[in-house]
Formats: structure tokens, C-alpha cells, sequence
């Protein structure tokens, strides 16, 4: 089978500040990737270009063999199906109650009927453990319940790999394990996941591969005991002694 | 701006049998309104009459002194008897009728004021519309240290002289007394003429026929003495001699 | 005639803009820290002219007051109409950027001996003022827009000599189209400048 | 001459106070329909869009009312096109009212987080659809205050149409002043009939206000 | 010498909460006084009663032998420039720079000329180790150095009692540091302190006496030392056994 994300020498600038440049990555179908690095080091940017938020300088990125084409909105529509993402801040909208949160985007993209809609939703909410809430406001839940929410409404486009750019740092730290609980979950029924987080036990834990991003760059990238074991570049011990504090 | 027009003027008024004629609504005993807000006067029964003999049913348009004449040449009216005096730089413009009623301008002030003629008005403030006959016939015989106030229209010239804002006005006889009958507190009186400036019927420029018309209904009006009577209606007293 | 049109535009501008911020910055003061009634009555000042129209403001005024044996001249009574009318819009804008001064900014000046009015003057207006500026810009310029108005009592601003050329040589397009002109370039200026004058001379202490 | 007794000058400025609310609804709505696409125009990705709509921003904001009334009206028709005064005062009304109206809705949609549009987005909605079903819903609820605010300064806009000729309350005091020479009491109520009409409106704005910012708590 | 702080009987409170009970409290010239005490206990509220930034309902407060008298604004003003207070936000003015916030109050009060002023500026930046910070403006500072510039601020008026609150809990901890060296060498120099702090160490080392406030009194008070290792009343001994965790 081949890689579901291939990602091929990657440039990407914000005006003068070179963010990207060159990295190189393949991700295969049910793998679980957890991103580390330095703030700065690129690593929303990277997760940003591969769901097309964000253009690239020069590269490529294929999804599903598939090359991005930003001048296609049919193209990135179809993209977006293929590439979920859930956010630092949920971004929940406020003017829905949780079950059309998840429900809007399967009706208007995908045409499901309400019927259809609201039996998956219910079937996701329960299993990211909030069945009740189904006709709550989001701001009436806590963070963490809003990202569950979060990762139900992505999970509702049923889309082929899930990115997930630190999505417990907004969290009081009580409620960042129901969070990664769901994550694991979905991890073991074999959803490819990219995942940037601090959370490193974490990341040891479930993570099939681990990429340490430096400058831009896929710096190093391993098996998550071996990397913590044997970092191979000072740059990588250098954060790894940090986190230690 | 000079227009050239697909038709003329009276096609216009017969075929759609309804003349828009613009009139004053702040010019008493012209043309002014009755506590129902109804224009009445002697421009305005001037409209009626010919637009009666038009065999067309009057529209009648407010306009004030200075936007009349814009009025005409926009064509946002057929022609326009709102009392127009009759000067050179007009009829580069516009085109006028033979005279249907008399009008004298002169200046008027409190008896105390001291205005024995234009000289005497050096140094005092004198309230005027602007882009009226008035206003022109003023500015050519006002010294340079008059202070003259130019009003959007006849309506604030004359609130400002009876409000005290300046020491005289210069405004037609008519309008003059009707506001000094109405303010027996001001003691204003009349003090000299300015000009004996009869009015005229303006029509846009080049409207020969429309203009011929009128002339033959104004002139009709005359010899059987509707227009006398409308000024000894209006004004109480004779139209005098009219130039045609 | 134009030249002096837009003279006597800035001029009234000029004169109503800080008369009017003076007033408003008074009101403001009044608004929040005055006694009960000076609260009524600035109160009732601000709803009153921020919801009447400025033109019937200014009739009132130039018409309606010699009634009362108040009596202005033209220019008189559009710049008193332009004062008060900027100075109740002046006051709002003003009084909600000395609402969002902390509390702290003024216990800290009063802990170091400053009496009220220094603390007002000194401590939460400057902030105040720069926070709000760029609304106090366009409100400046909105009034220098509605001085347009006061040619219709004879004040010979910039709208009153275009209408004044249209009525002698009947050019109405031409004149408007030059005064609306004109009226875009000053409010871009007049913009520019005050944005660079505030920050110069207003906030700092 | 004609006597006008108090109740003449009352009752016919409240009859000429119609033309005025009427005005401002003529004004209100087409303002609100013609800044709707404005806006829009605005948020579209297109730059030149975008260039032209605050283009025509500035120019109604940087111009008086009265100009562009007097230019809708005469300038208009010496370029050969007709305009009464009510399609002339609709005309510079909606184009005045729409220059602000959009700028005050574009702030309300600017004050929407950027991640709802890229929340929206990584869920596959195309543009429309963002914009319909994500951000105007949640940039209306704060635009309604603003806007009835601004409908204040819409009926205090109509005042202006009285210099070309339109009789609504402002023109209609000025002609009763002249007939009846009492100024201070006409404009007075005609003042006070503009208050009774703007200020009802302007406290509506304050509490819808002070009930948005206690629900964004 | 008369003590130059006199407290008696002080009672105050916020609607229905009771928040001072009567609290007695001698403060002599040149002392070092820290307050500790739980949230709520009413630290805050006796502070801001000193130098009148609160009224209170009942009592009296002495300082330099006159008592403080709120409907006289010249013998507030007079009070003021006795005691001097420095606040856990700052509050520097964001429109002035760093020399102005200085001179500002002495310029106003003390009618000093601007070349006074400057040069005390200076001296006063130079004591707390911020000499070239002289023209810039207060939001260009870290936290630290925009609480040092408080305390030179403070100093400026020349004040006979410093009243200290909590002014290093706003912080960054790499940051306390700078400001308790600048507070513990005022303490050399023989300026009359009253500091209400949660930096207990600090305070044991700084303070020549420590009162332990508990429901709007003064509950215990002595040496810092004694205190600690001879607690009397089990509410103190509960206090300090919280700090521990
Ligand atoms: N929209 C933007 N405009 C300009 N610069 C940006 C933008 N977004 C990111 N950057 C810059 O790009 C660099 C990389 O940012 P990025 O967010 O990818 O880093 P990161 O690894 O996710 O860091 P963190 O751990 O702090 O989230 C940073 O220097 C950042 O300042
Ligand atoms: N302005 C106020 N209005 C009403 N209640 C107040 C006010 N200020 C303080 N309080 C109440 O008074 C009590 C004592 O407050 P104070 O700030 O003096 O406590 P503290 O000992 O300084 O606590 P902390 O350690 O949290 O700063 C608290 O219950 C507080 O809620
Ligand atoms: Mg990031
Ligand atoms: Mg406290």
C-alpha cells in the first residue's frame, strides 16, 4: 500500500522568516505520528500546509496520491474530506448546539440527510463519552468536553488521516487525560494519526514513530524509545534534557 | 451645460396631458402655504390658469430661489413661474415669456435705521436670497463695506431679519409687507428700490414653441383682465405696465 | 471663491474640534465623577444633540434663539452649533475610554500624594484620550462633513460657495463635482493630520 | 393671511414626519441590502474587489451628504438621467447608508476568531458555505446593536433631503417658520420630534447592547 | 520616638462581609513589618486603609501623629506623601516614560523643577539597577523591571512607610528575585516597610517582626523566627503548615 501522506521537500516562508525547508516525511496508512520540537520550529506550520490552511513555496504534498492544488476549490473540498484537524482552541461554533456542530459539515459537504446525520452524531458522541450533551451549547461545556466535541466533528467527515495540533494546551491539567483518552482510542482502532504535543509520555506511549522537528526540518525521526533512548543530534538532546526540568 | 432635447417641451405636455411647473412655497403672497401646507398665491393660481389652457393638469414643484433655475435646466420641470425676474446672465440659460405680474424689489429696515439709499447701507448687515434678482441687484449697488448675508432661500432671508440676525433685507415689496404686517414688534418700513423687476415665465432654452404658447395665453390673460385681477387678488393693487 | 470656501471649512473645523474635545473632555469628567444633577443635565445635553439632527440644530440656534434676545451672527452661531454638537458626541467617546482606565492607574496616582484633578488631568485622561482617538478622528471629520450645512444660514464655507457659483453661472455639476472634491481630499488630510498631531501633543503629558 | 394656531404647526410637521420615517426606511433598507453585497464584495478573496468596495467606502464617508444629494439630484440629471427628489434622496441616502452600514459589518465579521473560518474550512466547507452557515450567523448577533445605532444617524441623514426640495419634517418647519414667523417655537418642535423618534431607538441600541455583552460573559 | 504608624481598634467592612475586626497595630520608625496571612483575611484591605485608599467605619489610624481624615483632600494629600505604596500590578502610567512616571508626582506635588526632577530620576533608576531604562516606555519592560520602577516611582515622593503588597506575585519566578534584592536593600538603608507577602522566606530573613492576620485582626505577631518556631494559636500553625506543600 502506499503512504497515505507523502510529504517531498518542503519550503515555506512568512515573509522574510524561513519556517519550512525541506522536509521530507511519509506516513502509512493506521500510523500514529507524534511531531515534537522547539516553539518556532515549524511544527503547526507543517500540519497547517498538509490540510491546505496554509500554501507552500515550493515541494509537494500528496494525500492519497494526490498532489494539493490551491487553485482547485473542488480539489482542496475533496482534500478536506481526506484531512481532518482539530485545534489548540477547539473552535466549536458558539451558535450551534453540539449535535449540528458535528452534524453541519456531513449535511452540507456530503449530503447526508438530518436522519443520517443525527444517528451519527449521536454514535460519535458516545463514543468520545458525551451522549447527553447532544443539545448542549459549547460554551456551556468545560475545555475538555469541547474537544472531544472538536474530535467527533472531525471524526464525522470520516476522513483518512487526523491531524491534531496540540490540542490539550488550552487545557486545565484535570481534564487533558479524558482528552487523550479518546485519542488513544481512536489510535488503537487504527486511525492514522499526526499529532504535535507536548504531552511526551504521551506521545511514548502511543506512537508508532516519532519526529523531532528542528529549524524547519524533519530533524531526526524513530521509533519513540529509541529516540528517547539514542538521540543521534545534540539538538535533539539539547530538548530532550529540557523537558526534564 | 447646454442640453440638446430628443423633444421639445410642449410635445411633452400634450402627449402626457400634465405640465410640471415649479413654484415658490416661500414667498408670500407669491407663493406660500396655508396651515393644510398647500401651496397657494399668485404664482400658484398663475400655474393653474395655464395649465388650463394647456389642457394639462398642474404639477406643482416647491423650489426655492436658487435651485429653480437648475430646476429647468435638469428638466425636472416644463417651465418654471416662481418669480423670475428677467437679467442677462439668465437668459444665457433659460428662456423667458412676456411678464405676468409686477415686482418691486427694495430694501426694508427698522425706522430707527438711518437708509436713505444704497450709500447708507456701507458698514450695515443686509440680509439677501442668494441667486435671486435681489441678490444681483444688490451686490451691484451695495458698497464694499456692506455686509451682505446670502440665504439658501426666501424663507431664511427673511427669518434672519425678523430674528434681529441683520439690520436689513432686501426682498420684493410684497413679501416685505406681508412680513411687516405679521411683525408689528420689528417697526420696519421701506426705505428705497432696488429695482422694479416684474416677473416673467421661464421655459428651458430653446423652447420656442412652449415659449410662443405661453406668450399667446399670457398676453390673452392680459387683454381680458385675469391678470389684473389676480394682482389686485394678490397684491391690492394694479399690475401697472407690463413689458411684453 | 473656492479658496476661501475651504478656509472658512478648516476654520470652523478647526475652532468646533477643540472646543468641541474641550467640552467633551468637561462632560465626561461631569458625566462620571460630577454631582447627581450635573449628571442630569449632561446627560440629557448628550442624548438631546446626538439624537436631533444638526441642520435643525443650527436653525435653532440661528433662527430660534434671538426669540429667547440670544442673537449670533452666521459664523457665530454655526461654530456654537458645531461645538455643542461635536462636544455631545465627545463626551461619550471620552467617557468610555476613561471607563476602560484600570482602577490601579488612579489609586496609584492617588497614592503619590496627586490630588483628583491631577490624577484626571494627568493619570487617566492622556490614556484615555489616545485610546479613543481614532474615534474622536471620525467624529472630527464627520463634523467637518456636516459644516456643509451652515452655508444654508449664509456662513461662506466650502458648500456654500459652490452653490453660490452654481446660482451665477449655472454650472451645478461642475461646481458640486469640485466641491465633493475637495470635501475628500480635506477629510483625508484632515485624517492624516490629526493622526499625526495626536500622538504628539495630546497624550504625552 | 393664513393663522396657524399650535396645533396647525404640530399637526403638520407630524404629517410631514411621515416623508421622514419613510426616508429613513427607503434609506434603512436599501442601505442594508446594497452594504450587504458590499460587504460580501469585501470578503470575497478577490483584491480588486476588495480595492473597489473600499474605494466607494471612502468616498461616501469623505463627503457630505449634502453634496451628494445635490449631486443626485442636479448632477445626475445634467448627464441626462432623470432623478425625483425621492429616487435622488434614495439614491445618495442608500449610497451613504451602505458606505457605513458595511463598514460597520465588516468590523462585526472581522471580530469573528479566525479559527471559526479555519475550523470551518478544514471541515471541508467551500466559502459560501463558511460564510452562511459559520461566521454571518455568529457576526449578526453583534452587529444588531451597532445598527440600530446607526439607524439614528439614517433618520438624522434625511434631514439633508430638504434642500432638494423634499418636504419631509426639516423643510416643512422651515416653510412654516415663513408663514407663521415664530422660529423658535417650530424648530423646537421640530427638534423635539426628531428626539422622540431617534431617542427610543438609540436606547434600544444601549440595552441590546448590555444584553449581548452579559451573554459574551 | 512615637511610633509612625498607629493603628486602633479598626473595624471595616464591604456591605455585609465584616473584613477588619478591630485590629491594634504599632509600626516604629525603621521597622520591617511582614504580613502574612490566608486569602481573604484581610491584608490587603488594612494596607490600602493606611494610606487612605479605603475608608474604614470605626477605629483610628495615626500616622506621624495625625489622624487620617478623608473630607480634608489637603490632609490626605499630606498622608500620602508620608506613606507610599507599591502595588502587585505596577500600575506604572503607560503613556509616560519610565522618567516621567518618576518625576511626575514630585514635579505635581512637590513643585519640583524638571532638572530636580531628572536628576533624582536618575538616582532613584540607578538604585534599583536601571539607569538606561531612563527613556523608555513601561510596556517595553519585563515585569520585574516595571516593578523596580515602581519602587523608584514610590521613592521619589520621599515617603516615610512604604506599604508593600504582594508586589511579587504578578511575576514570572525567574523574576522575583530582582525585586526582593531592591526591597531587602531599602530595608538596610532604614526605610519603615509594612509588606504583605507569600514570599516567606524572604520575609523571615528581612522582617524584624511578623504578623500573622487571620478574619480582620492582628492574630499573632513577634519575631519572624519565634514565630515560626513557636506558633501559639493553632490557626497560625495550620497557616504555616499549608505553606509547606
Ligand atoms: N501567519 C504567520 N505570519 C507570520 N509568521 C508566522 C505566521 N505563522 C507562524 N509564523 C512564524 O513561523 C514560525 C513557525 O511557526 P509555527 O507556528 O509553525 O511553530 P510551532 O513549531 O508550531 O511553534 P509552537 O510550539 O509555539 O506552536 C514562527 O517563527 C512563527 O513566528
Ligand atoms: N471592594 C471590595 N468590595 C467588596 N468586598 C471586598 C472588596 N475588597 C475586598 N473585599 C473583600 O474583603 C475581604 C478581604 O479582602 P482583602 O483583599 O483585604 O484580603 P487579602 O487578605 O488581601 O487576600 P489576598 O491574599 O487574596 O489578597 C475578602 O473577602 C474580599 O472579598
Ligand atoms: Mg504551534
Ligand atoms: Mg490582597
Amino acid at each position: 500500500m502506499p503512504p497515505i501522506v507523502e510529504i517531498a521537500a518542503l519550503y515555506k516562508s512568512f515573509g522574510e522568516t524561513q519556517v519550512l525547508r525541506g522536509g521530507d516525511l511519509n506516513v502509512n496508512q493506521g500510523e500514529v505520528i507524534a511531531i515534537i520540537g522547539k516553539s518556532g520550529s515549524g511544527k503547526s506550520t507543517l500540519l497547517r500546509c498538509i490540510n491546505g490552511l496554509e500554501r507552500f513555496d515550493s515541494g509537494a504534498i500528496l494525500v492519497n496520491n494526490k498532489q494539493i492544488d490551491h487553485d482547485s476549490a473542488a480539489a482542496m473540498r475533496e482534500l478536506r474530506q481526506q484531512v481532518g484537524m482539530i485545534f489548540q482552541s477547539f473552535n466549536l461554533f458558539p451558535h450551534l448546539t453540539v449535535g449540528r456542530n458535528i452534524m453541519l459539515a456531513p449535511k452540507l459537504v456530503k449530503k447526508r440527510t438530518t436522519e443520517q446525520g443525527e444517528e451519527q452524531a449521536r454514535t460519535l458522541l458516545s463514543r468520545v463519552g458525551l451522549e447527553e450533551k447532544y443539545d448542549a451549547m459549547p460554551d456551556r461545556l468545560s475545555g475538555g468536553q469541547q474537544q472531544r466535541v472538536a474530535i467527533a466533528r472531525a471524526l464525522a467527515m470520516e476522513p483518512a488521516v487526523l491531524l491534531c495540533d496540540e490540542i490539550t494546551s488550552a487545557l486545565d491539567p484535570e481534564l487533558v487525560g479524558e482528552v487523550l483518552r479518546v485519542v488513544e482510542s481512536l489510535a488503537k482502532d487504527g486511525m492514522t494519526l499526526m499529532m504535535v504535543t507536548h504531552e511526551i509520555g504521551f506521545a511514548r506511549k502511543v506512537a508508532d514513530r516519532m519526529i523531532f522537528m528542528h529549524q524547519g526540518k524533519v530533524h531526526e525521526m524513530g521509533p519513540p524509545d529509541e529516540l528517547f533512548a539514542n538521540p543521534r543530534t545534540p539538538e535533539l538532546r539539547q530538548f530532550l534534557s529540557s523537558l526534564h526540568n | 451645460a447646454s442640453e440638446v432635447f430628443g423633444q421639445t417641451a410642449l410635445d411633452g405636455i400634450v402627449r402626457s396631458k400634465a405640465v410640471r411647473i415649479a413654484i415658490p412655497t416661500d414667498f408670500p403672497p407669491y407663493g406660500f402655504v396655508g396651515s393644510d401646507m398647500q401651496p397657494q398665491g399668485l404664482d400658484i393660481d398663475m400655474a393653474r390658469l395655464i395649465a388650463g389652457k394647456l389642457g394639462a393638469t398642474p404639477e406643482l414643484i416647491p423650489v426655492t430661489t436658487a435651485n429653480r433655475i437648475p430646476y429647468l435646466q435638469t428638466k425636472k420641470a416644463d417651465l418654471v413661474i416662481s418669480t423670475l425676474g428677467k437679467n442677462p446672465d439668465r437668459e444665457k440659460v433659460i428662456d423667458f415669456t412676456v411678464a405676468y405680474s409686477p415686482f418691486f424689489i427694495g430694501v426694508f429696515a427698522p425706522k430707527a435705521t438711518e437708509l436713505k439709499g444704497p450709500e447708507a447701507l456701507a458698514g450695515k448687515s443686509i440680509a439677501v436670497t442668494r441667486g435671486s434678482v435681489d441678490d444681483a441687484e444688490l451686490t451691484k449697488v451695495a458698497p464694499p463695506t456692506a455686509e451682505v448675508r446670502r440665504f439658501e432661500d426666501n424663507n431664511a432671508t427673511i427669518s434672519a431679519f425678523v430674528a434681529g440676525q441683520t439690520q436689513a433685507v432686501a426682498t420684493s415689496a410684497q413679501v416685505a409687507a406681508a412680513m411687516i404686517t405679521k411683525n408689528p414688534q420689528l417697526g420696519a418700513e421701506y426705505k428705497f428700490l432696488l429695482k422694479d423687476s416684474p416677473n416673467f415665465i421661464g421655459v428651458g432654452k430653446s423652447e420656442d414653441a412652449l415659449r410662443a404658447k405661453l406668450n399667446e395665453i399670457i398676453l390673452a390673460a392680459k387683454a381680458d383682465g385675469t391678470l389684473e385681477a389676480l394682482s389686485r387678488k394678490w397684491l391690492g393693487r394694479s399690475t401697472g405696465d407690463l413689458p411684453e | 471663491m473656492l479658496a476661501k470656501g475651504v478656509a472658512w471649512t478648516l476654520g470652523l473645523t478647526a475652532i468646533s474640534a477643540t472646543a468641541g474635545i474641550a467640552l467633551g473632555v468637561g462632560c465626561a469628567w461631569a458625566r462620571i465623577h460630577g454631582p447627581v444633577w450635573m449628571k442630569a443635565v449632561t446627560g440629557a445635553y448628550v442624548e438631546l444633540f446626538r439624537n436631533t439632527p444638526f441642520i435643525v440644530q443650527l436653525f435653532f440656534i440661528f433662527f430660534g434663539l434671538p426669540a429667547m434676545g440670544f442673537r449670533l451672527s452666521p459664523e457665530a452661531a454655526s461654530i456654537l452649533a458645531m461645538v455643542v454638537n461635536l462636544g455631545a458626541y465627545a463626551t461619550e467617546i471620552i467617557r468610555a475610554g476613561i471607563e476602560a482606565t484600570p482602577r490601579g492607574q488612579v489609586e496609584a496616582a492617588l497614592s503619590l500624594a496627586l490630588s483628583r484633578m491631577q490624577t484626571f488631568f494627568h493619570v487617566v485622561l492622556p490614556p484615555a484620550l489616545r485610546k479613543v482617538w481614532p474615534a474622536l478622528v471620525s467624529q472630527i471629520i464627520i463634523v467637518m462633513l456636516g459644516s456643509s450645512v451652515c452655508g444654508q444660514i449664509s456662513t461662506e464655507e466650502l458648500s456654500f460657495a459652490a452653490n453660490l457659483i452654481q446660482s451665477r453661472n449655472f454650472r451645478a455639476f461642475e461646481a458640486f463635482i469640485v466641491a465633493a472634491l475637495i470635501y475628500l481630499a480635506l477629510s483625508i488630510a484632515l485624517r492624516r493630520l490629526l493622526n499625526w498631531l495626536g500622538p504628539r501633543f495630546l497624550f504625552g503629558d | 393671511m393664513v393663522e396657524f394656531t399650535l396645533w396647525d404647526i404640530l399637526r403638520n410637521l407630524l404629517l410631514a414626519a411621515r416623508w421622514t420615517v419613510g426616508l429613513s426606511l427607503i434609506a434603512f433598507i436599501g442601505g442594508g441590502f446594497v452594504g450587504f453585497a458590499l460587504l460580501i464584495a469585501r470578503l470575497t478573496p478577490s483584491r480588486s474587489a476588495r480595492r473597489l468596495v473600499s474605494l466607494y467606502v471612502q468616498l461616501f464617508q469623505g463627503t457630505p451628504l449634502l453634496i451628494q444629494l445635490f449631486l443626485a439630484y442636479f448632477g445626475l440629471a445634467l448627464l441626462g438621467i432623470q432623478t425625483s427628489p425621492w429616487t435622488a434622496a434614495a439614491l445618495a441616502l442608500t449610497a451613504y447608508t451602505s458606505a457605513f452600514l458595511s463598514e460597520i459589518w465588516f468590523g462585526c465579521v472581522a471580530s469573528v476568531p479566525r479559527g471559526q473560518w479555519e475550523a470551518a474550512r478544514s471541515l471541508a466547507l467551500n466559502f459560501w458555505e463558511q460564510l452562511r452557515h459559520v461566521i454571518l450567523p455568529q457576526a449578526l448577533t453583534i452587529a444588531v446593536p451597532p445598527t440600530v445605532g446607526f439607524l439614528v444617524q439614517v433618520i438624522k441623514g434625511t434631514a439633508l433631503a430638504s434642500v432638494i426640495g423634499f418636504v419631509e419634517l426639516t423643510k416643512a418647519g422651515g416653510m412654516i417658520t415663513n408663514a407663521t414667523f415664530r422660529p423658535f417655537t417650530v424648530y423646537a418642535l421640530v427638534a423635539l420630534i426628531y428626539f422622540a423618534l431617534c431617542y427610543p431607538i438609540s436606547l434600544t441600541a444601549r440595552a441590546l447592547e448590555r444584553t449581548l455583552h452579559a451573554a459574551h460573559r
